[in-house]
């Protein structure tokens, strides 16, 4: 279908608001806290070096990822001209990039900025924003998002623990040391909770949670993580494999007491609550933040949260998750060590902007890879930077709360694990997320469930 | 007719006055003597129970909306804490009360058109007999038989331009009251249009018939006449159009791009900031991060319009027809 | 011109055939009463004129058009349903001036003829009255309140005075009359009350199974039914009928004998006819001295007396009391009806010598219910 | 009545007209037929538009194959494909939880569906019917109580889903230790299919006995309240006055309401997506939406047919009321 | 044990009193018939006596039990409505059938009920009709049905048979009354018809305005009535009124004089009083002859003539025509109705000398209404 243009709407044309004759204004689809800073995003992009007469309008989408996904898809399929700016998760970005509904950057940014982008980004972020099997960038990483362990520090240290000498916030700890950790302070009188996760039927179990289980016992959904992104159906489906199936065996002893994950180590039972097998993120907050839990796994903004003075200030602790297997004891690569799961956005440019707009965009998107803007952000939102050094400049470590835990986020970061996002991974994702919750919940035993999602997964994967 | 067979049947004026009567046997007589405070027992009983289990979740959700966020844990009977400044944050937050205006005028457009179109048919399938009638009947019925999702795509297409047809694109309709009111008619007429074919259906002929007479058309009549005596009936359709627009996400949020104005002024002016209510309360809602008090808080204050509407509507149920004299 | 024409209408439910082949035409400005037993079709017959039904074929004229095919509102009439139906959303003043708002009047001319209306029908002060506070004889008034305030090419009437007293009745007859008068409007009225249309009428409709018995002036249905249902229907109580036979001695029957010259009575000897007689044409024999032509004298017996006050009917046994009819059956062949003066002092049980009129005497043919003849001459 | 007046008179009209009384004469005069065929035009153009076309659109795309690596949105022509593999279950892997599998009927679409609605209308009847009936009486505070009746059904999913997912999160709402404590739930219940089933269903009940109950009072409010006088007097007792008028009377509404229940229940989708998953409890529009947003738009078109069918034949149960009832 | 006792009952809608302070002692089996102009507070009465509505204050009594505040169901009772109101949704033979269905007879009882009350009101052959596809008529006969299957303490009939053609009133007046007889049940009864009232009843209650007037059995009402208002209430066409004064040479009106006694009239000279006469005791001088008592010759013309058949309504006019009273004015005191033979030759403008019967004149007081005396001796 042809284009009905766009040109009777107010953006992405000249206007002439308050006399400063032809001011661009660009529409960028982002959420609602964004919106909310809108004139602090447009201050720091011209800080940051944007011409004064590119000004950006920030649509407030859906915080609701995927309500976001479903009206971006609306509004490419429907090769709608605006918005020209979208603000994409990390985890859906590359589906759009597979069906050609995103720019490709590679042809519109000035080289040194792309060279910038792949080169000092975060690899696991650029690379859910490229076209896979390809190096073609289809999005300039906004920022990231990387879950840690969060947990009582007063407490620990309470059970005779030593955090801070044994540096617990950069050399993450083995998941058996950690089972202990916790298991021994939950025993002091006022928490009744030890770690808590989310492990509902969700897409957070099967990109994040889960992910992080497997990968940290060296397994994978499909083999080295080169095959992350595809190609569908031409790669090993892996989740049938010790590695994976220890991590739920694992996972289940800290939930239920009576069972037996026959690993070898030492794992200390009983240290989640089974909620945690309905819980999605904020659910498994409320108790930590109400001081009844010990550890919590979760993303930055908790650590906003639970490290304000008036709940534990000083005393979050933050590391990164624990592992069971150092990468050099795994067989895929990407596998083993303290991984995080990662999230994030991107901004990615319509295809079908005029190309005034798009020219404007590209200024932009150039604007927003600078550290000023990047720390701006970090500042006003807490976005976190999308590029590891910026983490560790004084001007990051100078934010309130989060920014005592620079340090941990940048280890988070650079073992950071994209899920295997291709076109079908949302349907993937769904029997991931039932097989694990049925696992965990002992519904089915490991193997059977993983079996059964090994079966799923090929079903899938040869169907496209 | 003979006399005798009256009799076996009313035995309750003969029945003697035992001497030994236990309190139940004593409350049952008197029950059915006089079944009236039985019944009226019976009527305070159901009325309380529906009472309760309705407004429960509501007294619920005024504890979620005066618990601060961060004492959410283990909220019992009563809030965690005493917040009502929620309350006034819901209006901080966002411009809440602009998404509410904006729902309330696509639900006033939609239940205005839905009524007027749906009382055409409800008086063609309620009051006309006429070849064909079963099958359209059918035919609108079918229409709700599907999930939205399947108009979705198709719609989206027609309301950007992209449908061509002998070389005139569809009109732009996408972010305008249109593109959401369109499909709201379509999709919630059906349920109207049964409504008041059956209310309709069940006006008297000879109130029509008299209409008509003093010089109305039939549609005069319809509108004078049958659409006021079913009153109960329209209020109903209406009010149940109203709510169910007036909480649409599907559409409403797909076929906008989410904008609001910035003034409650800017609503008329504007042609394209149409983000709705819901659109407004699941703003509360953080990517990871729910902020339940301000949800409930925005829910109940959304909910009040309605709850006027329901007031207002239902007045005019009562003050059009209370004595059902619906009677030739 | 407001005349009223209805050409082999006919108007079937299914299987019932309410209008059965009517043809009606009724000159502009006359009033006509149609009357007819309960189910004959008068409020279908209304009914298709108004347009509110159409017929099943045959043709409706009004005011020179063809109106078969047009809607209620074009065809200029106004009319008062027999189910009253009014507008039960609406007050008195509303329900009245409903017309008339429809037509865009000034509010001052709508408020004057809705006054005057209410005043005919004696409804003033109950203007913002809604329809279910008022009694059954209020609402009626109401509804013909609404007819009246316009001035239509005709009024239908389908029982207007069914649910008032008799006084008010004898005041909203000559109201009706007035208008009639006034508006020079055609009338077509609908009623079970003799009296209403005995003194209302142009000419009476006999309708009876759908069918149009007679079409006639009140007084020439009355001394000449058209044939025996006619005859039965019309007056109350009803005519006595007797079956007889024409003999060589003239009319006999199994309790009398009359006199008679089939020739110029225009039936033949042989001939089986059934005899009418209204009740007020019976005649205790003394008392039918100034009576010209009085009848051969019949013995009866005095059955049931019903006192009325301004007379009595008497119920006469023609063979004695061991032949007392069964109550229901319901004009006995040996039941004689006289009506007599509330002075007279008949009582139950009497034996009586009673004579007929012969000079109000009608012949009906027993198989088709023809009339033969109204009124024997000679002795 | 004088005569003076000029105001414009009666009579029968004809000839001089304006354009627009000679088309509404034109209208008056059709048929029966004619006239009612005129009268669905705005109801029947509007849902050809906006509901028959798309789907005609939707029923082209089920024939055509998934289309994920492309923009376009659905790939080559298939023909029946889409439905075979659907119905023999070779779809299943794709889908959420599998389409039809009596092993695990609380895991499958079309079990749990028709589960849900069965159960959900069953009590939504009962329920709506008794909160009519006391609305339905006069007592002080009618009013409020029917505000109160009515509010649930003016809640928006989210916010429903929202309270409801509350009150049974252990951590938060105070219901589930009770329920699990007498053995009803698991400690889970919200991953739990059975429990969450039922939570589903009773968050349903609650939202929409409203819905219910505001067709039923309309319907008994459009009883004539002299056909009571006349049972009463001919000895009803209140049941028998109940059984023998108020209910044959609203039936009709009954019948509607329920109707439109039905279908509703069988599309249920939202409410389970806020309280649990479509995971843990999978129904048929669930698979519709999840295939949708997965892009698979020839099998989620498919399903939306499929659904639309299945919902056909289970209604049909309805419409042979309906049509008995004489409305259709 | 049907008696019907109301004691002071009054009831109330807002500033309406429909009903006040009634009184009323209805015998076990008597058949009671109220009348009373539309509005009067007929349909209120049987109300409040069946229970659906509360009086105001008072108390109703029936058979012995104090039933103020029983439910309808419980008072034995079964009634006719003015307004008909079947149940729409209930064929002919449901409708009937309803009250015996409540109570659980067998079926092959209903059913013979059922068949039973179908052919006393004819409805034979209709069973499975819907209410909206008959007429009134046959509606009404259904009602009259669903209300005799029963056999209740009282019958409550408001209006049966309005919508009913003469003939078949007359039938079904034959039947009610069979029915009363048979079952011996009390029988509360509503009309506008006079000759129903009149041959029904055993006693006729007349309201006006919500009060008890007079409760008489017909013939003394309609001989005898206790004040004006019956007596012109009672009797159709109306009686007429002439003011009049006492004096010492009799009653002197405007018109004419008569001489009478005040004492036995009960008046006393420089009484102003009404004087009533019925239309059928005023004979033209020549025909009364054989009148016991006639009263002086009064000179009239006559106006309009209204022939209803069996009688002739001449209305005249005592002042001459100069004097035609406006068509509106009632009752106006210059007209005097007159009934007459339909043989009689009498035609409009006719100069006329009348008498009236003084044996059947009515005084009334002016002021109050009530009567004083009826018929005068003397000469
Ligand atoms: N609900 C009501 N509200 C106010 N007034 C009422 C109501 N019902 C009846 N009335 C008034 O009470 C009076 C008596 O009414 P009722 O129906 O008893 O009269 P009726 O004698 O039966 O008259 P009719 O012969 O016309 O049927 C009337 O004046 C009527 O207007
Ligand atoms: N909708 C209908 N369906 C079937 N039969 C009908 C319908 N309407 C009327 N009838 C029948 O048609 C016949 C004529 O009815 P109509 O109402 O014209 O009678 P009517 O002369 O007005 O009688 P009444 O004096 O009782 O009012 C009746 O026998 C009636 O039963
Ligand atoms: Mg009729
Ligand atoms: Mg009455």
């Amino acid at each position: 279908g042809g284009n009905g243009g766009e040109g009777s709407t107010t953006t992405g044309t000249t206007t002439s608001s308050g006399g400063s004759g032809g001011t661009t204004t660009i529409q960028f689809a982002a959420d609602s806290r964004a919106a909310d800073n809108e004139d602090a995003i447009n201050e720091a992009l011209h800080n940051a070096g944007l011409s004064q007469d590119i000004e950006v309008s920030i649509l407030a989408g859906s915080q609701v990822t995927d309500n976001r996904q479903q009206q971006y898809t609306q509004w490419l399929s429907a090769n709608r001209s605006q918005p020209t700016l979208l603000m994409m998760d990390s985890g859906w970005t590359i589906p759009f990039i597979v069906r050609g509904q995103l720019q490709k950057l590679d042809d519109v940014l000035p080289s040194d900025l792309l060279s910038h982008v792949k080169d000092d980004y975060y690899q696991a972020s650029v690379a859910t924003a490229q076209a896979p099997q390809t190096d073609a960038l289809y999005g300039v990483p906004l920022f990231p998002d990387f879950p840690t362990m969060q947990y009582r520090k007063d407490l620990v240290e309470d059970a005779g623990y030593n955090p801070e000498s044994e540096n617990w916030a950069t050399e993450s700890m083995k998941w058996d040391e950690f089972s202990h950790v916790v298991s021994d302070t939950m025993d002091s009188p006022d928490v009744d909770m030890g770690y808590n996760f989310q492990a509902s039927v969700y897409e957070g179990l099967s990109c994040c949670d889960f992910n992080e289980w497997l990968t940290s016992w060296g397994g994978a959904y499909f083999g080295d993580h080169d095959n992350l992104f595809g190609p569908i159906g031409d790669r090993p489906i892996t989740v049938e494999e010790e590695p994976v199936v220890n991590s739920l065996k694992m996972v289940r002893s800290f939930l239920d007491d009576d069972f037996d994950p026959g690993l070898e180590g030492d794992y200390a039972g009983k240290i989640s609550p089974d909620s945690c097998l309905q819980w999605v993120e904020d659910d498994s907050l409320a108790p930590f933040q109400n001081g009844n839990a010990v550890a919590l796994r979760n993303w930055p903004y908790s650590i906003n949260i639970c490290g304000a003075d008036d709940v534990f200030g000083e005393d979050l602790g933050v590391m990164p998750i624990p592992y069971a297997k150092e990468p050099s004891e795994t067989k895929y690569d990407g596998t083993g060590g303290p991984v995080s799961a990662l999230g994030g956005w991107h901004v990615t440019m319509n295809p079908n902007a005029p190309e005034a707009n798009k020219d404007a965009a590209v200024e932009i998107i150039q604007a927003m890879a600078t550290e000023s803007f990047a720390l701006d952000m970090f500042g006003i939102i807490g976005w976190i930077p999308p590029v590891p050094e910026h983490l560790t400049t004084d001007r990051a470590k100078s934010v309130d709360v989060i920014g005592r835990y620079t340090e941990q986020l940048k280890v988070a970061g650079e073992n950071a694990v994209p899920r295997p996002v291709t076109a079908v991974w949302p349907q993937e994702s769904t029997k991931v997320s039932q097989e694990a919750n049925a696992a965990l919940s002992g519904e089915k035993s490991a193997e059977n469930a993983m079996s059964s999602l090994k079966q799923s997964l090929e079903a899938i994967e040869s169907s496209v | 007719m003979s006399a005798s067979a009256d009799t076996p049947l009313d035995t309750e004026e003969e029945e003697e006055e035992g001497p030994r009567r236990n309190v139940l046997q004593r409350w049952t007589r008197r029950a059915i003597e006089n079944p009236g405070n039985v019944y009226r027992a019976m009527f305070y009983v159901a009325a309380a129970f529906f009472m309760v289990t309705t407004l429960f979740p509501f007294y619920w959700l005024l504890v979620l909306a005066l618990t601060p966020n961060r004492f959410i844990y283990h909220v019992g009977l009563l809030p965690n804490g005493f917040n009502p400044a929620a309350f006034i944050e819901v209006f901080q937050v966002l411009p809440f009360h602009i998404y509410v205006a904006n729902s309330l005028i696509l639900a006033i457009g939609t239940t205005v058109i839905v009524l007027l179109i749906a009382s055409l048919a409800g008086y063609v399938f309620g009051r006309l007999e006429f070849p064909g009638r079963a099958p359209l009947m059918l035919g609108v019925l079918a229409i709700s038989y599907f999930p939205p999702a399947a108009f979705l795509l198709p719609l989206f297409s027609l309301f950007n331009g992209n449908i061509v047809l002998f070389g005139v694109s569809s009109p732009e309709l996408y972010n305008t009251p249109w593109a959401m009111m369109l499909p709201f008619t379509a999709l919630f007429m059906p349920l109207s249009i049964f409504i008041l074919a059956t209310f309709y259906g069940q006006i008297p002929d000879g109130l029509e018939d008299a209409a008509r007479i003093e010089g109305t058309t039939r549609i005069g009549a319809l509108f004078r006449v049958i659409m006021p005596l079913s009153a109960p009936g329209v209020a109903t359709a209406g009010v149940l159009t109203f709510i169910s627009v007036y909480n649409e996400f599907f559409f409403s949020f797909l076929m906008t791009d989410g904008l609001i104005p910035a003034t409650l002024a800017g609503i008329a002016s504007s042609q394209n900031h149409w983000a709705p209510l819901v659109q407004g309360i699941i703003q509360y809602q953080g990517q990871y991060q729910k902020f339940y008090n301000l949800m409930a808080a925005a829910s109940i204050v959304g909910v009040l319009p309605v709850a006027i509407l329901v007031v207002v509507a239902q007045e005019k149920i009562v003050s059009g027809l209370t004595q059902g004299a619906l009677k030739e | 011109m407001g005349n009223v024409t209805l050409e082999h209408v006919t108007k079937e439910y299914g299987d019932v055939v309410a209008v059965d082949d009517m043809n009606l035409d009724i000159r502009d400005g006359e009033f006509v009463t149609l009357v007819g037993p309960s189910g004959c079709g008068k409020s279908t017959t209304l009914e298709t004129i108004a347009g509110l039904t159409k017929p099943t074929s045959g043709t409706i004229d009004i005011a020179g058009t063809d109106v078969t095919m047009l809607p209620p509102k074009d065809r200029g009439i106004s009319m008062v349903f027999q189910n009253i139906a009014l507008f039960p959303h609406m007050d008195v003043y509303d329900n009245i001036s409903f017309g008339l708002r429809l037509r865009d009047y000034p509010k001052d001319e709508i408020d004057r003829r809705v006054e005057r209306a209410a005043e005919i029908v004696q409804l003033e002060g109950m203007m913002d009255r809604m329809p279910d506070e008022m009694s059954g004889g209020q609402r009626q008034r109401v509804a013909i309140a609404r007819a009246i305030v316009r001035e239509p090419e005709a009024f239908l009437m389908d029982e207007p005075l069914a649910n008032l007293d008799a006084k008010l009745r004898v005041h909203m007859r000559t109201e009706l009359q007035r208008l009639h008068k006034e508006l020079d409007t055609t009338i077509i009225y609908v009623t079970h009350d003799q009296a209403e249309a005995m003194t209302m009428s142009d000419r009476i409709a006999i309708i009876d199974g759908g069918e149009l018995q007679q079409i006639d002036p009140p007084l020439v249905c009355y001394n000449e039914p058209a044939n025996e249902f006619v005859a039965g229907f019309i007056g109350s109580p009803s005519m006595n009928f007797l079956d007889a036979e024409v003999t060589a001695d003239g009319l006999v029957s199994e309790h009398f004998t009359l006199a008679v010259d089939p020739e110029g009575a225009g039936v033949s000897v042989g001939d089986r006819v059934r005899a009418g007689i209204r009740p007020e044409d019976v005649y205790p024999a003394e008392e039918a001295a100034d009576l010209d032509r009085p009848s051969t004298e019949i013995e009866v017996t005095t059955d049931v007396l019903e006192p009325m006050g301004d007379e009595i009917f008497v119920y006469l046994l023609l063979g004695g009391t061991e032949e007392r009819p069964s109550m229901d059956a319901e004009s006995s062949a040996n039941q004689l009806l006289m009506s007599v003066d509330p002075d007279s002092d008949i009582s139950e049980d009497d034996e009586l010598t009673v004579v007929l009129d012969r000079s109000k005497l009608h012949l009906f043919d027993v198989e088709t219910g023809e009339a033969i003849t109204h009124g024997l001459g000679g002795r | 009545m004088s005569t003076e007046t000029d105001a414009p008179s009666d009579g029968v009209r004809q000839g001089s007209a304006g354009p627009l009384t000679l088309a509404a004469r034109r209208v008056e005069n059709l048929g029966e037929a004619g006239f009612a065929y005129l009268l669905l035009v705005p109801a029947i153009a509007i849902l050809l538009i906006i509901a028959v076309w798309p789907l005609f659109e939707t029923l082209k795309m089920s024939l055509h194959a998934d289309a994920l690596l492309t923009n376009n949105q659905v790939g080559e022509f298939v023909g029946l494909q889409n439905y075979r593999r659907l119905l023999t279950g070779e779809l299943d892997p794709l889908l959420v939880r599998p389409f039809f599998d009596l092993s695990q009927p609380f895991q499958s679409a079309l079990t749990v569906t028709l589960l849900f609605t069965v159960v959900s209308v069953f009590f939504e009847t009962i329920i709506g019917l008794g909160q009519a009936l006391v609305l339905d009486q006069d007592f002080r505070g009618r009013r409020w109580v029917r505000v109160a009746v009515i509010l649930p059904w003016a809640v928006p999913i989210v916010i429903q889903g929202m309270i409801f997912y509350l009150l049974f999160q252990p951590q938060i709402g105070f219901l589930t230790a009770p329920l699990q404590s007498i053995g009803l739930f698991s400690s889970t219940p919200l991953s739990n299919s059975v429990d969450s089933f039922i939570i589903v269903t009773v968050a349903d009940v609650w939202k929409t006995s409203a819905f219910m109950a505001l067709i039923i009072l309309a319907g008994l409010q459009s009883i004539d309240r002299q056909l009571y006088d006349v049972a009463k007097v001919a000895g009803a007792s209140k049941w028998q006055q109940f059984k023998l008028i108020t209910f044959p009377l609203v039936l009709p509404s009954i019948i509607v309401a329920m109707l439109f229940r039905t279908i509703a229940a069988m599309r249920v989708y939202g409410i389970i997506e806020t309280v649990s998953s479509c995971s843990t409890v999978p129904s048929l529009s669930c698979m519709v939406v999840s295939s949708f947003s997965q892009h698979r738009y020839g099998s989620a078109a498919t399903l939306a047919f499929v659904t639309a069918f299945i919902i056909a034949l289970f209604v049909s149960v309805y419409i042979i009321k309906f049509a008995d009832s004489g409305d259709l």
